[in-house]
């Protein structure tokens, strides 16, 4: 039988649902018995989001529209897309910049007005990209089959809410354990 | 959040100002009774324009009723302002028989024309954009009240002449 | 004083008259999801995450304020009932800015707890993230009102208990917002007699201790509770 | 104040008439029309030419056919759209049949009057609702002197229960039965409230018959105390409505000073007081918690039911309550009998109701009509259809809290049972015809934009419901939407139907529901492919 295709992804986080995940520790042994990593930020060096995935994580909210091109892209390839961590959820940290009206007084804030001296907004076409109106979490661009949130997941819970996906089956996401956010 | 002065008027700055003596006319009338709040709130408001902090405060003094209390009421009506309105004032009912008879337009004419929208006030001072629920006046859609005269039947062009007058003046 | 008989998801319930349906659902054991309610003071019946079915009526009927009757059959966990609580939660969600990630309450939350108890894992609704304000006038006390959920629990317990009428809703609709004194800052209000109770009847991190940080605030609401009953019942020991 | 006091000052007033009579409508409609400067060019006009004797320029109130203000009646005859400028040949043509008056002349034969039954409107157009002298003379407060002399309160409530009424104010619950609840409660002081909170936009029916007819309401709600026990009424009137206002404070004081309000009215032991209580801009407050909760001088904020206000009201006592058109009922069914009333209307639907026919329909105005009358009859025959040669699409009843009415299920006769099948509520009496042009999805977020901003914030379903739904309208709007969002829209109306604690909130969702029923296709149309 072939390896599952798993992927992961991230998007507008922090990396610690990723850091998260590398807290499977042995786990991540009999994981990699049971997937092939095709594209992750922590365990593959791929560069674009290959087709034909079995599964994948998402970490982090919407952003910019890098994210939103990734994110759709992702939707594109993927079976079984997993809304990974808060920020994925319910947008969260990420999400706080969305009171302060559009992205304008938010590069303002952090590049001029913070700055110590000759601050000015980054804006190279083709490498920052563009930030997009309002952050939001991932579900609000493309359809997600499971939703794991958790600030970050702990291990135990990206456990038993990935190892039952791998064997095919869905994953009881009931209780504090499974579903308490932050 | 601006800091408010909580101190009680002096009783000079009541003798300066004769409108907190019409105010306690009413209250008086109500003879304090704390459910004639309201009521007390209409005359504040017909008396000062507009309901500022040291008018609450005074009219919770004299109800003896808790500030939060007199302030909750006071936000919860739509007829009640904290802020005073302009010298003139144009309201545009968005009743639904005035809205299927196309109020909406008449609201994006004075958007377009005055940059003027609901619940603001030109920066001259001189008029002051409303809607309202329904005036009732559902026969004479689209209808609109100017300076407290219903006027039915209007027309994008019938509000702005209305509203262009008042700024000439 | 007379009792009446009652089933709740079909088990017989013996209760005092004049006794609401989620007293006598608490007393059989039996958990109804709440926010608004708090023991020790007025019911509002706001939430309406307390509502339950009662056969015969195609009403729904909040249970903090609906009396109990004889013979009555209510039932507190029907699909209908769930899937309208997880949407109530997940509308709440959408409202305010409810980050848990580092709210002081993390952990200690009545809004988190319902969530997880009613299996919300996201929210189906777009979010407003509206723009509210924190106060940190108060010498011992903040509010954030990104995190208020307009339960009035801080409304009533210092209106009814403490009798100081710091706060109360001003606005209206979406635009709704607890206030201290005449929307000043808490700090300034002078009927604020620093009291507490408010911090620990409110069900969210939106009213809490300065100085504790993420996860750091406990709350006690059952503190309001053993103060009304002390007051009854002259017990003044918990 | 005696029976044969009132029938003096009747057959005084009568006396003093003058024999030829202009009328013309000074209600908010006509004024706003500027009937009173067509009443000062009548009034110079026969002085000038002669006729001070015999012909007096009368106001009265809603002539009903208010899309075509001014409207003048002189000796029967109906001119519409009149201006100063008509007043010298409208005044010549009395005594001159050969000139014709060059306002346009109406017609009482028109449909719209002929399929009409005024039982609530008897009065309005007809008597100056700032003069009680005239009430007195139509035989005003007779009614209240015969109750108070030989009925008891059971017997009124009787007569009341006997006719069949029902709430007019929308829900429809029986009114004889809230009287009775009302009386058997023991506790005291009892309260009577008028809700003139009139607030469905599109509806004047209340605004009229309050500015047309006043003391009607006061001796209908003097009768209600009567029966239940009451000596202290409330009207809570919206501020929206001034003219309305300041009659019921004129009325209210010449019913007192001729003493029919007071102490010992009519010599019996009855006391009764009217006081006005002046909203402030709130449409929750014409939910009855709200409502109470507001004449309280608080937020008008509801409270959850039971208990209802019958068993504890206002200040925590029984209050009935009940709108201005229900007490406006009140004097013509003890006047006539219950059994009279009963025999107009339908099986579960009595006495008349009366409709403020507005929107894109020919005839805009006031209608009094049996209940029972097809919607047909009332926009296509009385209202004469769309003004332009528009088709007719539909007619929305019941405000935010109904819906509509497509114009295939035109032959349903209106009755409460009727109208709720269909999905919709005869509410207060609004009917805004729409036409082919308007926009159902549109019209579903107007309402919806309209109980977002009227949700008094304090139930979470509404509150957060009605602000989400208003979104998903504009999404569906705006062509962003997909069939998810549709069911999404279907599933949160549901929810705030279901769970929402007023009556505000539980039929907040019913403009969309009802539009999702009959006009599905326009939702579909603006969905992303």
């Amino acid at each position: 039988m072939d390896k599952i295709r798993f992927a992961t992804v991230w998007l507008a986080g922090c990396s610690g649902c990723h850091m998260s995940f590398l807290d499977l520790d042995e786990l991540l042994f009999d994981l990699a018995d049971a997937v092939e990593v095709v594209y992750s930020p922590v365990g593959s060096d791929i560069k674009t989001y290959p087709e034909n995935v079995d599964i994948c994580l998402v970490e982090g909210a919407v952003a910019n529209e890098e994210n939103l091109e990734l994110a759709l892209k992702v939707r594109r390839n993927t079976k079984f897309v997993v809304s990974f961590g808060d920020c994925a959820v319910l947008g969260n940290v990420p999400t706080l910049r969305n009171v302060l009206h559009g992205p304008d007084p938010v590069l303002r804030r952090c590049y001029v007005e913070l700055s110590d001296y000759g601050g000015q907004i980054p804006n190279a076409p083709g490498i920052v990209p563009k930030l997009l109106d309002k952050v939001q979490p991932l579900h609000y661009y493309i359809d997600v089959d499971l939703y794991l949130p958790g600030c970050p997941p702990s291990a135990d819970r990206i456990r038993d809410a990935i190892f039952p996906l791998l064997r095919g089956e869905k994953p009881v996401m009931e209780g504090r354990e499974m579903l308490k956010f932050g | 959040m601006a800091t408010k002065t909580l101190e009680k008027p002096t009783s000079q700055q009541q003798e300066k100002d004769k409108r907190f003596k019409i105010l306690d006319v009413v209250i008086k009338k109500n003879h304090c009774r704390q459910d004639a709040l309201i009521e007390v709130l209409h005359k504040a408001q017909s008396t000062f324009g507009y309901l500022e902090d040291d008018v609450l405060l005074y009219i919770a003094r004299q109800l003896k009723l808790p500030p939060s209390e007199v302030f909750g009421v006071a936000t919860f009506y739509h007829l009640f302002s904290l802020k005073p309105a302009g010298a003139h004032s144009c309201v545009i009912c968005l009743g639904t028989a005035c809205y299927v008879k196309d109020s909406p337009r008449l609201l994006e004419e004075l958007a377009v024309s005055f940059n003027l929208h609901p619940g603001e006030t030109t920066p001259d001072g001189k008029v002051s954009l409303m809607t309202a629920r329904c005036i009732g006046a559902c026969g004479l859609a689209p209808a609109a009240i100017f300076d407290g005269k219903v006027c039915g039947k209007q027309t994008p062009e019938s509000v702005r002449t209305q509203v262009q007058n008042w700024l000439e003046e | 004083m007379s009792v009446v008989t009652l089933k709740i998801d079909n088990v017989d319930v013996a209760i005092e008259a004049g006794s609401t349906i989620l007293q006598a659902a608490r007393e059989a054991g039996i958990k109804i999801p709440t926010l608004c309610y708090l023991e020790g003071v007025s019911p509002v019946g706001a939430c309406r995450l307390c509502l339950v079915e009662i056969k015969g009526s195609d009403r729904l009927h909040a249970s903090c304020v609906t009396p109990v009757s004889e013979g009555m059959e209510v039932f507190t966990q029907t699909e209908k009932l769930k899937e309208y609580r997880k949407m109530l939660v997940e509308l709440l969600f959408a409202e305010g800015n409810h980050i848990c990630a580092f709210c002081v309450s993390n952990g200690n939350c009545e809004l988190q707890d319902v969530a997880i108890e009613v299996g919300m894992d996201h929210t189906r609704f777009n979010y407003r993230f509206p723009e509210r304000d924190v106060d940190l006038s108060h010498p011992l006390f903040g509010i954030d009102h990104n995190r208020c959920i307009l339960c009035t629990r801080c409304v009533r317990v210092c209106a009814e208990i403490e009798g100081a009428h710091v706060w109360n809703v001003a606005f209206r609709g979406a635009a709704a917002k607890i206030i201290s004194g005449l929307n000043q800052p808490w700090g300034e209000v002078s009927s604020c007699t620093s009291c507490g109770k408010c911090v620990e009847a409110c069900p969210t991190g939106s009213i809490f201790r300065k100085g504790v940080t993420t996860a750091e605030m406990k709350k006690h609401p059952d503190y309001i509770e053993f103060l009304h009953t002390a007051r009854e019942e002259h017990q003044w020991t918990r | 104040m005696e029976f044969s006091e009132l029938q003096r000052i009747a057959a005084e007033y009568q006396a003093q008439r003058k024999p030829i009579r202009i009328r013309y409508c000074h209600a908010a409609g006509c004024q706003s029309c500027g009937s009173l400067a067509v009443a000062e060019a009548l009034q110079r006009e026969v002085s000038a030419q002669g006729l001070t004797e015999e012909v007096e320029v009368c106001p009265v109130g809603c002539m009903r056919l208010c899309g075509r203000g001014c409207l003048v009646d002189i000796q029967g005859k109906l001119y519409e759209r009149v201006r100063p400028e008509d007043a010298p040949s409208l005044v010549a043509s009395i005594k001159d049949d050969s000139i014709t008056p060059t306002a346009p002349a109406g017609s009482y034969d028109h449909p719209f009057f002929a399929y009409q039954l005024p039982i609530v409107l008897e009065n309005c157009g007809k008597i100056n609702p700032e003069e009680i002298d005239e009430y007195i003379a139509v035989g005003g407060y007779q009614q209240l002197e015969k109750v108070l002399h030989s009925m008891t309160p059971q017997e009124v409530i009787r007569e009341i229960t006997i006719s069949g009424l029902r709430g007019r104010g929308g829900a429809g619950y029986p009114t004889g039965l809230k009287w009775s609840t009302v009386a058997k409660m023991p506790k005291t002081p009892k309260y009577v409230v008028c809700n003139a909170d009139e607030g469905d936009p599109g509806a004047f029916m209340d605004r009229s018959v309050l500015e047309s007819d006043p003391h009607r309401v006061l001796e209908g709600m003097a009768i209600a105390a009567y029966a239940v026990g009451a000596n202290q009424g409330y009207i809570y009137v919206r501020a929206e409505y001034p003219l309305a206002i300041s009659r019921l404070q004129k009325a209210i004081q010449q019913a007192k000073r001729r003493e029919i309000l007071g102490s010992q009215i009519f010599g019996s032991t009855f006391d009764f007081k009217i006081d006005i209580r002046v909203g402030a801009g709130a449409f929750v407050c014409g939910e009855e918690t709200a409502l109470m909760a507001s004449i309280e001088g608080k937020r008008g904020n509801p409270r959850p039911r039971p208990p209802y206000p019958a068993e504890s009201g206002l200040w925590g006592c029984p209050t009935l309550i009940n709108n201005v058109e229900t007490f406006a009922n009140v004097v013509p069914i003890i006047r006539e009998g219950g059994e009279w009333f009963s025999g107009i209307g339908t099986a579960t639907s009595k006495g008349t109701k009366v409709f403020a026919l507005t929107g894109k329909v020919k005839n805009t105005g006031l209608i009094e009509v049996p209940m029972g009358t097809t919607l047909h009859r009332i926009v296509m025959e009385m209202g004469e259809g769309c003004a332009d040669g528009k088709k007719v699409k539909a007619v929305q009843t019941g405000g935010p809290s109904g819906g509509c009415v497509p114009v295939e299920y035109f032959d349903t006769p209106v009755d409460y049972e009727s109208l709720k099948s269909l999905g919709t509520i005869m509410g207060s009496g609004g009917m805004i015809v729409v036409d082919e042009d308007t926009n159902m999805v549109g019209l579903a977020r107007y309402y919806m934009e309209f109980c977002r901003g009227e949700t008094c914030g304090k139930c979470i379903p509404c509150r957060t419901g009605t602000v989400q739904l208003y979104q998903m309208l504009t999404k569906i709007l705006s062509g962003e939407a997909t069939e998810k969002d549709l069911e999404s829209l279907r599933q949160l109306s549901a929810l705030v139907k279901e769970t929402s604690l007023c009556g505000l909130g539980q039929t907040a969702p019913n403009p969309v529901l009802s539009t999702l029923r009959f006009f599905e296709q326009e939702y579909k149309q603006l969905l992303k492919s």
